[in-house]
This record gives structure tokens, sequence and C-alpha cells, in this order.
């Protein structure tokens, strides 16, 4: 995916400017940068959320595809038929729905029964509940949320929330997966539970994976490339070891402590 | 032109009583996120008990005005206490759907006491005619612009200045959140409906004193809603400035077209606005941040 | 079915009467004592019920007291239908319906279970057998209401010493009901030379100066109201304001009472009215019973008003002119019998409330004739004596 | 000064989710509350704070003391008057509200008006980004800013215990110093005491006095900052450090790791 | 008492009722239901049909209030589609009832999806108004147009006939039970499948956060209108079925009163829960007739406020509504499934 000087504003505020930003196939890319730097803008921008002023975001489905599909025009939902899944910042689940119909409707743009034959049941609909079911359990496993898969997602705790996010995402089957703070409010534990299934994600499932994320042990362990967000402007961009000793980003976001 | 004029005016006026109804409505949103289909019951009870303070018990009427006042206060304490109270936190569509049942208990309060049959208002408020422009007005609209505009500029700066203006916002937006700044929830709904109450007291005498006192003052609680609607439902300038387009929709359909397309241009044009503006022409947006 | 009165066995039933006697015999009737027509709803009721009690302190029909099944209906479609079949159940033999709403609702399901049914709701359509022959009307129908009222207006405008036929606006309710007695009331002013305009009233307005501004476009002369009280109270006061005092109104039987009157102020004073049911002030000897009957239990019928007269009235035709002579004939008191006794009744007297009533195998329209009343001195008082439609 | 004595507490009349939990903040005191997630911290704030009503939970057993008097059972607004002030977790800013206002809404049990523009400035200086966005509306913040805006907010009540719900959540690193020097700057210079809860288990160890850690729904290990920092899962599970003291790296985590010990 | 409950496959799990317990109830209430009608008389079959129209309508409005959280003003409006077209259709054409109840139903989720089509931009409450311009639009085009709706003040509808046999007449509240039963039947059956696949989950997802559904794949504005167009459909079917049962249709069936207690009717039953609609239903019919026998019986045993009892009825009404939401803001839904949790557990609470 390229990013091509995207510039985005909201009245007199400006969330992004001029951003270009090259997401490669495959990679962990992480997107770092102070509170309010824009990077979830970033996000909200590739997955059809926000209208970018200017510029151009083109996504290449598949790898000997040259032409490219551009995004930024495009409907949220479109976007996700593309194979582009997402979670958010602050866990946008359907609170009243169980984990497992949250998970299932993931599979949505997999499936295709209608009203009719929904309200029918009895053939296609039962059949592809019971197909894309499996395929849900499957994720459900990996995740190892089996004990709590038929309860309201608003009741579980923080953590397994965001759990249950990732799986939502997952179920889509995304070439890209952008992911809004995964870690953001869990233990050392937990993270390292997160980190093992982000990796596993990109590395068994081949998926590509952009990670916003504001613990530097996880960035720099986890990813392959790093990109710095301030003011809405790309300061740098490359290496977890490039990053971490770049004085903009010492400056702007990291301070002392972790240089 | 004289037919433009008179139209016009009437307009005016008449969504200035659509304004005061709707003023209401407006607070009541604004403070609990809760669409009050009680709001014209309210209007009856206060159109009542005015008209039990100063024509049935004979007292002076600003005596009785003020003493009508302070029983909507009570009402709306009353209210917090026996309805809202126990449902804090609960789903804010059970609290409209107790609001219709509270319409009913309402209702069946007023035609218990005062019976069904219409009476005419005492006549404190003056009704003779005044002419603007040419054309004819009723002196009670013309109060009833002065009211409105009054309250506008009263509850504007009620909610912008104020601690408990600022109190109510908070509540309407996160309730636990606004617990947990100190923000007594029960305090803050019993001001919003008695403020509610309140203003829907001025509104009832003032309808009152146009159609008499009697159960189809009741029917103005819902005949605001695309007044409500267009100005912006949480918007106070907007319930005002809503009550009066609207008012002007109905004159002139009323005079040019007839048809009892009174009734529906309104909610036609209302549509169509919305669609541009889906906030309505003042009202907040709903924040969706991800 | 043919009406089969004074049948040959008499006899052969006498005994089952003698079995009956004593036996209540039971009406049911829906109320609107707390929906939107509650106004005139709760002393029509109170007419009704106060015949029923009057009539079996008298010793009820026959030697049969009348059991009223009655309840509120809150002018709720649904409510009447579930009012009137549990009614039904409990052995009914006729009922007294309300509304537009329920009258229309119940007109196919009275039809069937035979029922015959009367009602405060006086569309033409009504009194006619084929489409609702179970249905009867007492008061005068908004449609012959206004010819009526069209008639007079045009005596009214030659006796001022006009010339020509004046121009005629009806504001009406903006419903089936409002609208009911718009066609015959245009075809009436065409065939005269009168001009002739509808203008809906909006439900629930509280200014009607649009739609007084548009009949003084017109060019109205004469304004026919088929309202309620509460909104041709405010028409009458925007007509005033308006200046448009030189036109005459006149106010189809819903809006021509008390209500209005005290509503309206001042501004009622020489309205006219088409009254199928003489009010209170008026003294006609149908009203002496009611009054008398309420005298006892220390109410005025005056106070009460003239919507009293009309639910006694209107139960008083249902009992004595159809039950009781039913009940006389000897026949058994079965729906399609009691419809047979109304369909003979000829000339009932009300006792000058109402113009005589008559009904036919064909048309269920009690009269076609009424008194035109004015509004003087904040009382309706007749001006003329009874007019007829055709 | 506040002392928790074996609550239990359940949601929707079935759930239970505090098994008697136990624990005690000191005056002037940080004490931090560690522990998994869904082990029950935020309910424990919420159950001091009396903020459960709203999402059907109940404290059905135990006591909860602050100064001595009981506050179970009190209406919220009490709670906060007598200085009992919850932050709480995600970032519940009042999203219609300017940030100005928000600020003035902490302040709504304050009786000192007088002084409330002074602590205005006062968190602005604190948080300076909060100055410049002060007339915006709130919902439009960024994640980090709505959390400044959360705890600038909590300072405007002045309270003499503040809760905080795991404050550095979505903080950029710069920011998390800066909110944990603030909080310590609170409590050195205003004396208020602080209830932690976090999961920046570090950050939170090297500010707090003393520090408990709970999991599932009661305490399993409470101590100073030292005593924790010396207990092996503490330094697993918690610090993320190897035998030796090495941060492990995130990339090398086993698939299969030791059990907890208190898990027995 | 249960200990869990363990499934073989995925197609056992899918099924609507899962332990011995739910076949139990179910086959109870479908006995009662059969066996009802030959004991009751024609009252209770009145409110029982009322009930079964009711439930129609109440599923359809739940549809899109419950499920897809789009608040609707306009019940009564759609109610009126959906009978004035049967009941022109049948007056017009002399069509049976096979026909013009479908056609019926396709000509409200036509109309229905028009007025969605402000969903687009709307939200809540602001959509609330879109659908309350339905409700008013609706009526007056049906009180004005009197070229089609005939002129007359009400459309009366001939009596009738399903396979030859006649609806009408004497005993047609019997007949009918079972026509209205099937419908509701069907209606139940079609409404619980849906909200058991893909479309109705995308529904429910939208309700519970668009933003989310949408970047989860799901066309907003193609999802909404097929909200509004099958809520139509049923509530056409409601008032379809209103039209030929009663053999007359009138306008003043269909006021915003109408929309209101349709609205009360899922909000007490239960928001979002089909069997919830059925039980608001019911209680929204019920609790008017039980009132007004407890009035019919008070009025005889408490003579002096005979005058007030209609006024205590109706303040009673609302009263229970009220005392009803404090109790279970969630609704009957919530409730009958507390009392089985409740069951369940016992006696081991907690
Ligand atoms: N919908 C919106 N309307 C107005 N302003 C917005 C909107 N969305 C974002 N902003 C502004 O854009 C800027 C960037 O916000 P963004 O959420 O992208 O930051 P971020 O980098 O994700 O920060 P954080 O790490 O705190 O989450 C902020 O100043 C925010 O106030
Ligand atoms: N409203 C509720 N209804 C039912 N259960 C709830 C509710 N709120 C929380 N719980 C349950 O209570 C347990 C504890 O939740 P709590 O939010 O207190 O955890 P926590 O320790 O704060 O976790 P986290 O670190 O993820 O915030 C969880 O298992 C959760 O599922
Ligand atoms: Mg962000
Ligand atoms: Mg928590």
């Amino acid at each position: 995916m390229a990013i091509q000087a995207l510039s985005l504003r909201f009245g007199g505020v400006a969330a992004l400017t001029r951003v270009s930003l090259e997401i490669r196939r495959g990679e962990i890319l992480a997107v770092i940068g102070p509170n309010g730097a824009g990077k979830t803008s970033l996000l909200n921008s590739i997955s059809g959320l926000y209208r970018p002023q200017e510029g151009s975001i083109r996504f290449f489905p598949a790898p000997d595809d040259e032409e490219g599909v551009e995004l930024t025009r495009r409907r949220p939902d479109e976007i996700a038929r593309l194979g582009i899944a997402r979670t958010f910042q602050n866990i946008e689940l359907f609170r009243h729905m169980t984990v497992l119909d949250n998970l299932l409707l993931g599979r949505h743009i997999h499936m295709r029964a209608n009203v009719l034959t929904g309200g029918i049941w009895w053939g296609l609909a039962q059949r592809e509940e019971i197909e894309h079911r499996a395929v849900v359990e499957e994720i459900i496993d990996f995740l190892e949320i089996e004990p709590i898969r038929r309860q309201p997602v608003g009741t579980l705790s923080y953590g397994l929330q965001k759990r249950v996010e990732l799986g939502r995402a997952l179920a889509l089957e995304p070439q890209i997966l952008l992911l809004d703070e995964p870690m953001a409010g869990m233990n050392v534990e937990e993270k390292e539970d997160m980190a093992r299934f982000i990796l596993d994600i990109n590395e068994e499932r081949g998926v590509t994976v952009v990670l916003i994320e504001h613990d530097m042990g996880v960035v720099m362990d986890i990813s392959d490339r790093v990109a710095v967000l301030d003011f809405g402007s790309k300061i740098a961009d490359g290496s977890p070891q490039e990053i971490r000793s770049h004085p903009d980003v010492i400056r702007a976001y990291l301070g002392q402590e972790h240089a | 032109m004289d037919l433009f004029i008179q139209l016009t005016v009437s307009g005016l006026t008449n969504g200035a009583v659509y304004a005061l109804a709707a003023l209401g409505f407006v607070l009541i949103y604004k403070s609990s996120d809760v669409i009050n289909f009680a709001q014209g019951e309210l209007l009856l009870v206060g159109a009542y008990v005015t008209f039990f303070f100063v024509a049935q018990a004979g007292l002076a009427w600003p005596v009785g005005v003020l003493l009508a006042l302070a029983v909507a206060v009570v009402l709306g304490v009353a209210v917090e206490r026996t309805v809202l109270r126990p449902l804090i936190g609960e789903p804010i569509i059970s609290v409209i759907m107790v609001t219709i049942g509270l319409a009913s208990v309402l209702r069946a309060l007023v035609t218990a006491i005062w019976g069904p049959v219409p009476r005419s208002f005492p006549a404190f408020i003056p009704r003779d005619e005044v002419l603007i422009l040419g054309a004819v007005v009723s002196a009670d609209r013309l109060w009833a612009i002065a009211l409105s505009i009054l309250m506008l500029a009263l509850f504007s700066l009620f909610f912008r200045l104020s601690n408990e203006g600022i109190a109510m916002r908070a509540v309407a937006d996160d309730q636990q959140a606004a617990m947990s700044m100190g923000i007594s929830i029960r305090r803050i709904f019993a001001l919003a409906w008695s403020i509610a109450a309140v203003t829907a007291t001025i509104g009832g005498m003032l309808l009152a004193n146009i159609i008499g006192v009697g159960g189809n003052i009741a029917g103005l609680g819902l005949r605001v809603f695309p007044a409500v609607i267009l100005g912006g439902l949480d918007s106070i300038p907007g319930a005002v400035i809503g009550g009066v387009v609207i008012g002007l929709l109905e004159a002139w359909t009323g005079g040019y077209i007839g048809q009892g397309l009174n009734q529906i241009v309104p909610f036609i044009v209302l549509t169509l606005v919305l669609m541009v503006r889906p906030y309505g022409l003042f009202g907040q947006e709903i924040i969706e941040r991800v | 079915p043919a009406p089969q009165p004074a049948s040959p066995d008499q006899g052969a039933q006498a005994p089952a009467q003698e079995a009956m006697a004593g036996e209540p015999i039971k009406i049911g009737a829906i109320f609107d004592l707390t929906g939107p027509t509650s106004d005139v709803g709760t002393p029509y009721a109170e007419g009704i019920q106060g015949y029923v009690q009057w009539l079996n302190e008298k010793g009820g029909v026959s030697g049969r007291p009348i059991e009223l099944l009655f309840q509120d209906y809150g002018y709720k479609v649904d409510v009447a239908e579930q009012l009137y079949s549990q009614f039904v159940n409990e052995g009914i033999v006729a009922f007294q319906g309300w509304g537009t709403g329920d009258t229309e609702a119940l007109r196919g399901r009275i039809a069937a279970d035979e029922i015959p049914f009367m009602s405060a709701s006086y569309s033409a359509v009504l009194g006619n057998p084929e489409e609702a022959p179970y249905n009867f009307l007492v008061g005068t129908t908004y449609s012959d209401q206004m010819l009526i009222a069209l008639r007079w207006a045009l005596e009214d405008w030659a006796a001022k010493g006009n010339a020509g036929a004046p121009k005629v606006a009806v504001l009406h309710h903006d419903s089936p009901f409002g609208r009911s007695p718009v066609p015959d009331g245009e075809a009436f002013a065409q065939a005269n030379g009168m001009a002739f305009t509808a203008i809906a009233m909006p439900r629930g307005a509280t200014d009607l100066t649009p739609e007084l501004t548009q009949a003084r476009e017109f060019g109205a002369n004469y304004i026919v109201i088929q309202n309620v009280s509460s909104p041709a109270a405010l028409l009458l006061k925007d007509r005033q304001r308006l200046g448009m005092d030189d036109v005459q109104v006149i106010c189809l039987n819903w809006c021509a009472d008390e209500i209005l009157v005290n509503l309206a102020e001042g501004a009622a004073e020489g309205v006219v009215g088409t009254l199928p049911f003489a009010p209170p002030t008026e003294d006609v000897p149908g009203l002496q019973a009611p009054r008398d009957f309420l005298a006892a239990q220390g109410q005025d019928l005056n106070e009460i008003g003239l919507h009293y007269g009309q639910g006694w009235w209107t139960m008083a035709v249902m009992v004595e002119g159809g039950i009781q002579r039913t009940l006389e004939a000897g026949m058994e008191l079965t729906g399609p019998n009691i419809k047979a006794s109304l369909e003979g009744l000829q000339g009932f007297d009300t006792g000058g409330v109402t113009a005589p009533i008559s009904y036919s195998e064909e048309d269920h329209r009690g009269n076609r004739s009424l008194r035109i009343f004015q509004v003087q001195d904040g009382q309706w008082k007749a001006i003329t004596d009874y007019i007829d439609a055709e | 000064m506040l002392v928790l004595n074996n609550i239990e507490v359940i949601y929707n009349d079935v759930i239970l989710v505090l098994k008697g939990m136990s624990l005690q903040v000191p005056e002037g005191q940080i004490v931090a509350l560690l522990g998994a997630n869904g082990a029950g911290k935020s309910t424990t704030l919420k159950a001091i704070s009396g903020l459960l009503g709203p999402e059907d939970g109940e404290v059905t057993d135990g006591t909860i003391e602050f100064q001595g008097e009981r506050i179970h059972g009190l209406d919220p607004a009490e709670i906060v008057r007598r200085g009992v002030f919850q932050v709480m977790e995600g970032r519940r800013v009042f999203e219609h509200l300017t940030v100005e206002e928000n600020l003035r809404a902490g302040a709504y049990t304050r009786r000192d008006r007088g002084n409330v523009p002074e602590d205005i400035r006062g968190v602005y200086r604190l948080f300076p980004r909060l100055e410049e966005r002060r007339g915006q509306t709130a919902g439009y913040l960024s994640g980090g800013e709505q959390q400044m805006l959360a705890i600038g907010r909590a300072l405007m009540a002045r309270p003499r215990l503040m809760l905080l719900d795991e404050p550095s959540l979505g903080l950029a690193p710069l920011l998390v110093q800066e909110i944990f020097r603030t909080i310590r700057q609170i409590n050195r210079e205003q004396g208020t005491a602080i209830l932690l809860v976090e999961q920046n288990a570090r950050a939170a160890l090297r500010i707090a006095d003393y520090a408990y850690v709970m999991e599932n729904g009661r305490i399993v290990l409470e101590g100073t900052p030292q005593e924790l920092q010396e207990n092996a899962d503490v330094r697993e599970f918690y610090l993320g450090l190897t035998q030796v003291g090495q941060r492990k790296s995130y990339r090398e985590v086993k698939h299969y790791r030791r059990r907890k010990r208190w898990l027995s | 008492m249960e200990s869990g409950i363990f499934f073989e496959s995925y197609r056992q799990d899918l099924t609507l009722r899962r332990t011995p317990a739910q076949k139990i109830r179910l086959a109870l209430v479908l006995a009662f239901v059969l066996v009802f009608p030959f004991f009751a008389d024609n009252y209770y079959l009145t409110l029982a049909n009322q009930i079964g129209i009711a439930a129609i309508g109440a599923i359809g409005l739940n549809i899109l209030t419950g499920f897809t959280g789009q608040i609707s003003l306009g019940q009564g409006g759609f109610m009126a589609v959906g009978a004035y077209t049967a009941g022109l259709l049948a007056t017009r054409w002399g069509l049976p009832i096979l026909v013009t109840i479908p056609l019926a139903c396709l000509t409200t989720a036509a109309v229905g999806a028009v007025f969605g089509i402000p969903s687009l931009r709307l939200k809540g409450l602001y959509l609330a108004i879109a659908t309350l311009a339905a409700q008013e639009i609706i009526l007056w085009v049906v009180t004005h147009w009197e070229a089609v709706t005939g002129g007359t003040d009400a459309l009366v509808v001939p009596p009738a006939t399903l396979f030859g046999l006649k609806l009408g007449g004497r005993g047609a509240d019997f007949r009918w039970y079972w026509v209205i039963l099937a419908f509701a039947i069907f209606t139940t059956l079609f409404a619980a499948n849906l909200f058991r696949s893909r479309v109705g989950r995308a529904l429910v997802a939208i309700r519970d956060h668009d933003i989310a559904a949408e970047v989860m794949g799901v066309n907003l504005f193609r999802y909404k209108l097929l909200a509004f167009a099958t809520s139509s459909f049923f509530v056409g079917l409601a008032g379809a079925l209103t039209a030929h049962y009663r053999t007359i249709v009138t306008w003043e069936r269909f006021t915003i009163e109408t929309s209101i207690s349709y609205l009360a009717m899922i909000i007490i039953g239960g928001l979002g829960s089909v069997s919830g609609s059925i039980y608001g239903a019911a209680f929204i019919t019920l609790l008017p007739a039980v009132l007004n026998n407890l009035g019919r019986a008070f009025r005889d045993v408490i003579p002096g406020i005979a005058g007030l009892i209609p006024q205590i009825q109706l303040g009673v009404f609302g009263g229970v509504i009220i005392l009803f939401l404090i109790k279970e803001p969630e609704g009957i839904a919530k409730l009958w499934k507390d009392v089985k949790d409740y069951f369940r557990l016992w006696p081991f609470s907690y």
C-alpha cells in the first residue's frame, strides 16, 4: 500500500499534513508518535472513515497488481471487502452481542445469506452458519477465548475485549490488519500474549500488520519498521534501531529514558 | 401582499407559541437525553393549575401565576422522585417509555380533578388585537414572542455559564462519569424537570389563553416535535427558531394552499432540511470518534 | 331479510315471554370519558345512563329492566372492539356506540352479529341500510345538516335584502368526519348558484388565521363549520380579531353547543347552528323528564348541556322505538326483530327534542329536518321552525 | 484513611466479581493496585466511589471506611464531597463539553468557587496541550489529550483521595513519565492520597509507597515496592524481566509459560 | 439441575430451542394455543386475535427499532399502507386474501424503504422524525386521496374466503384465529431465523455500533433500507390482517397513538427480542381489557367512586407501565429470562 501526500484537516486543526508512507507486503509496521499526532487519523483515513482533503492511498491487492485501488473515495465497507481490517483505540465492539456473534460478524463479507434465505433458515443460511462457525471457532481457539464464547462482550474485562476485537478483525481474513493500540491497558503478561498473537498472525497467516503502540518495548521487539508522526507530519521512518536513536524522535516522543 | 403580511405575522406569532412549548422538550433532552412524551401533559397541568389559582380560587393573577410556577417546581421534583430516580443508569428508551406512562397518569389526574369539559381562561393575558404592518395579531401572541425570547436568553446563559447548566450537559453526556464528578443525577433531573415544568406552565398559560383550558392543550406536545427537531434537539435557540419556522410554514401553506397540507408540509421541509443538516439547524453533532 | 312484525303464532311465544318477565334486557354501550372527545362524550354518556336509570325506576320496558353494560373506551378503536365482543358475549341485544372511529370499525361486525347499533356519528352512509344494515341514526345526518344550513343561508341572504346568491366557505375538520357533508353541500350550492369552497382546518391548530384569510380571499359571506367546539371557538375568536364580523358563521351540530359559547366568549354571539337535539334552554316537553330526573339528584340540566338530552333520547329511541315495540309485538328480543321494529317506526315523538323519528327498510336516517338556532345573549335560541333537507 | 474490609461485589445479581477484597490506603500515601485484566481492579474502585449502581453491581458484603466513617451505600455525590474522587478507566470525558467546561464540571462540588480559575490555570500549566484546546469540544480530542483532561478534571476537585484507573493508558512515553511525575507531585504537594490502578507496573512501583497485587477478585500479594520487585512472579508477569533481571523480548515469548505460583 | 449443555455439532448448537426444558415449554405453549379456541368465547378470541395481529406488528417494529436501533414513530402509517392496500385490492378487484396480503406486505415494504432513505444521513431521534413524517404523510394521503380510498368514510372490505372457506360472518373470530395464528407463527419463525443468520446479525451490529459494522464490511445504507423494508413488510402484514379480519378500514385506527402504543409494546416486551414483542403485544392489548373488567367490577362494589373509574383506569394504565419499567427496565423478555435463570440454578444461586 502506498500513501502519498495525505492531508486531513478538521476545521482549523490539521490532523495530517502531507504524510507519505509505504506499507510493504508481509511486514509489521509500527506507527508511533505523541498523543494527538494523527496516528489514529491515519488509520481512519485508510479504512475510509475520514475523507482526506488531499493525497492518495493506493492499495495493491495482489503482488503483481501495478495499478492498485484508490481508497480515499471509497466507503468503509468497500474497503473492508478489499481485505483491510482493523481494531480501534477505544474498543468498538458490538457490546450487546456475544463474542461468537461479534466474530461471526467479521465473516459478514464472506457470507451470502440474504433476508429471505436468512428468514427461512433451512437450506443456505443454516449451512452457511455452520461452515463459518467452524472458521470462527478456529480463531477462538487461536486466541484462547473459548470460555467466554457466549458472553455479551459488554461484560468482559478490558483485556478480553481487546482480544475479541482482534479476533473480529481476523475473522475478516484480511490482507492488511490495522491495530490501534492493541496492548494499551494490559500488563506485561497479557502484552506478551498479544505480541505472540500478532507475530503469529503475521508469520503464519501472512497478514501485513500496521500497529500503533506506545509501549516502546513492544514496538522495538516486534516491528520490522517504524514510522513516526508528530503534529500530523511524518518525522522519521526506518528500522526500530534507527528510530530509537533518531534525535527528533527522542525529543518529540521518547524522552531521555528510552534513549 | 396584504395576505402575505397577515400570514407571515400570524405564522411568526404562532411560531412563538410553538417555541414556548418546544423549549421544555429541549431542556429535558439536553439534560438527560430523554424525549419527554409527557411534555404536552405538562402544558396541560400548567394551564389547569394556573386556571385553578386565578379563576377558581380567585387570586390576583400575579399571585396565581407565581403559585402555579411553584406547583410546577414541585411537580418536577415529584416526577424525579417517583419515576426517574429508580431509572438512573437504565436504558434511555425505558425512560422515554416511562414518560408515555406519565402522560396517562397526568391526563387522568387532570380530568379527574377538572372534568373533561374545556373552559375559557381568565383573561389576564391581554387578548386585544394589535396592528403590525397592517396585519392583525392578538396581543397574547406578542407575549409569546417576548416570553420565548426572554427564556431563550435566560436558558442559553444558564447552560453556558452556570455550574448547574454545565452539570446538566455533563449528565446528558455520560451519567456515570457525571456521578464520578460528584454531580448528583437526582438533583439534576429534578432541576431539569422543574425547569421544564415551569416553561410548560408558562407555555400552557399562553396556550390556554388562546384556545381555552381543555384536554387538547396536550396535543401540542407532539405537534411541536418538528419544531424541536428542525432547530436541533438540544439547542435552545433552535427550539425558538424551529418553532418560528414551522409556524411560518404552516401559515403559508394554510393560507395559500390549504387542503390540510399544513399538517405535512412542515414534515416534508423538515426532512429535506435534515438531509442537508442532519442535526437540525443548531443541534450539536453526535460525536463519533473511533 | 323482510321484517315479520306480529307473526301469526304470537300465542305460542307468550309462555316464553312470561318466563322472561323481570329478566333484564342487556344493552351494551361504550363512552368516551377520557379520550379526545370526552368533553362531549361525558354528558352524552350521562344522558344514556340517566335514561336507563329513569326508565328502570319507572318499571322498565314491559316489566323488564334494562341492564346497561358500559365502559369508557377513551376513543380507542381496538378497545371498542374488545368491549363490543365482550358485551355481545354477555348477551346484549343492542349497542350504543359513540364516535366515527368505533362506529366505522364495528360496522361490519354488528351486521354479522345482527346487533342494532346507534351512535353519535351522523355520517349519511350510516343511514343507508345497504351499506350499514344494523346502524340507525337518531340525529340528522351531517349532509342533511349541511343542506339545511345552506337553505337557511339562501333565505337569510335574501331576507337581508341582498341580490343573487351568497358565497359559502365550509371550514371542516381535516378528516372524513369533517368532509362527509362537503360533496352534498357542494352539489346543492351549485344547483342554487352559490359559490362554494371547502377549507380544511388542521388538527390541533392554535391559529386559524390562514384558513380564515383563505375564506376572506374567497369572499365568503357564510362560513359553515363542521368541527368540534374547541377549534370552532378558536375560529370565532380569530374571525372577530380579523374583523370578519360581517361573515355569518353556521355551526353544524358538533360545534353548536354550550362549550362553543363558553370558549368563544363574546365571539359566539350571533352564530347560528343546526341543532338536531334541542338545548336545555329550549322549553320542550321532551326535556322535562331528564330535567326532573336530574333535579332529583341535585343536578341541573342547563349546566350539563344539550349533549345530555342527546344521549338520553338516542337511548330512548333505541329502547322505546326498538325494544319496547318488539316486546309489545310479542316477538323474541333478537337483533333482527329489533331491527324490524325500528324499521317500522313512524313519526316517533321525542317531545320536540328532535324532529319526529321514522325509519324504513330503505332508510335508517331518523329524520331529515331540524330547527336553526342562534346564539343570543350567550344562549342557543331557536330562530326558525323545522327546515327540511329535501 | 481508606479501609476496605472483605468486600464482595456482585453484578447483575449473579456474577460474583470481588470475593473478599481487603486493602488500605494510609493518609498521604500512594498505593498501587496491580492485577491482570478482569481481576476486578476497576470494580474495586467503583465500589469505593459508589459508581457500581449504573452497571447493576452491588456491594453485598464487607465494609468500606473512609476516615473512620462507612461510606458504602452513600450517594456517589456525597462520597465525592467527602473527598474521594475517581478518574474512571477509558477517559470518560464529557464529549460535548469544551475542555474548559469539562474542567469546571470537575470542580462541581467545590465550595471555594473563587479559587477555581486559578486551579484551571494550574491544570493548563501541567498540560499545556489542553490550554491550546481549551475551547474545543472534548469529544474530538485525541486519546491522549482526553486522558490528560480526565486527570486535570480530577485535580479540579481537590480530592483528599484520588482513585486513578489506569492513568497512563494510551499515553506516549514522554507523557507517561510526565503523568507519573505529576501524580507524585500532587501527592507530595497537596498531600492527596492516591490509589493507583496501573498496568505499567514498573512506573507504578517506582512512585508507590505500598502495593497490592490482585487476581480473580482477591488480593494475592502485597508489600512495599521493593518487596514486590523481588518476587519472581511479579518480575516475570508484571515487570517482564527475565531471571537475571534483563528485559525479555516480546519476540521470544514462549508459547507455553510457567504458571503463576499464587494460582495454585 | 442442568450442569451444562454439550453439543456434538454446530448444527445442534444453532437450533433455536436447545434444552429439554425449552422444548417442553414450547410444546406446552403450542398445545395451549391449539386447544384454546375451542374453549374460548368470542371475547377471548377477539383478544387473542388482537394480540396475534399486534404481535406481528410488534415483531415488525422490533426489527427496525429493537434490533436495528432506528426508533420508528411511523408504525401507524405503515400499518395503514398495509390495510388500505389489502382492502383496496380486495374491494376493487376482488382479489383473494392470499394475493392481497402478500401484495400489501410488499407495498408496505416498498413504502417503508422509501421513508428509510433519510436513514442514509439521519440518526437516532432525528431519524425518528423521518418516521413521524411517514406517519403524518401517509395518514394525510389516506384521508385525502378520495379517488383511491373511495371517498366514503371508511373502506368496507368484503368478507374474505380462504380455500373456499368463508372467514367472515358469525364465528369469524374463531376462523380468523387460525389464519392469524398461522401468520403470527410464520412471522415469529422468520424473525427468529433472521436474527441468527447473517443479515440479522448485521442489523444488530448496526444498532450496537454502526461505524464498527461499516468497517467490518456492512453496507450501512443498504442494510438500513433493508431493515426498513423488512420491518414494514411485517407491519404491513399486521395492517392487511386487520383490514380483512375487521372487514373495514378506518384511518382512526392508524394514528400516532397507534405508533406510540406499538413502541410501548416492544419496550415493555423487550427491545431486540422476538419473544419480547409477543409478550409486549399481549401486555398492551390485555392491560386495558383487564382494567376494564376491574373497572366494571369495582363500579358495582364501590359505587361512590363510579364516576372516577375511567380516570382511575387511565391513571392505572400509565402507572402500571411506569411501575413495570421501574422494576424491569429491560422488559418482560428479560424478566422471563431472569426467572428461568433463577430456577435453572435454584437452589444454588450465585
Ligand atoms: N473527527 C475529528 N474532528 C475534529 N478533530 C479531530 C477529529 N479527529 C481527530 N481530530 C484531531 O486531530 C488530531 C489528531 O488526532 P488523532 O486521534 O489522530 O491522534 P493520535 O495520534 O491517534 O493520538 P493518540 O495517541 O492520543 O491516540 C487531534 O488533535 C484531534 O483533536
Ligand atoms: N457491568 C458488568 N456486568 C457483569 N460483569 C462485569 C461488569 N463489569 C465488569 N464485570 C466483570 O467483572 C470482572 C472484573 O472486571 P473489572 O473491570 O473490575 O476488571 P479490571 O481488573 O479492571 O480489568 P482491566 O485491567 O481489564 O480493566 C470481569 O470478569 C468482568 O467481566
Ligand atoms: Mg489515537
Ligand atoms: Mg479495569
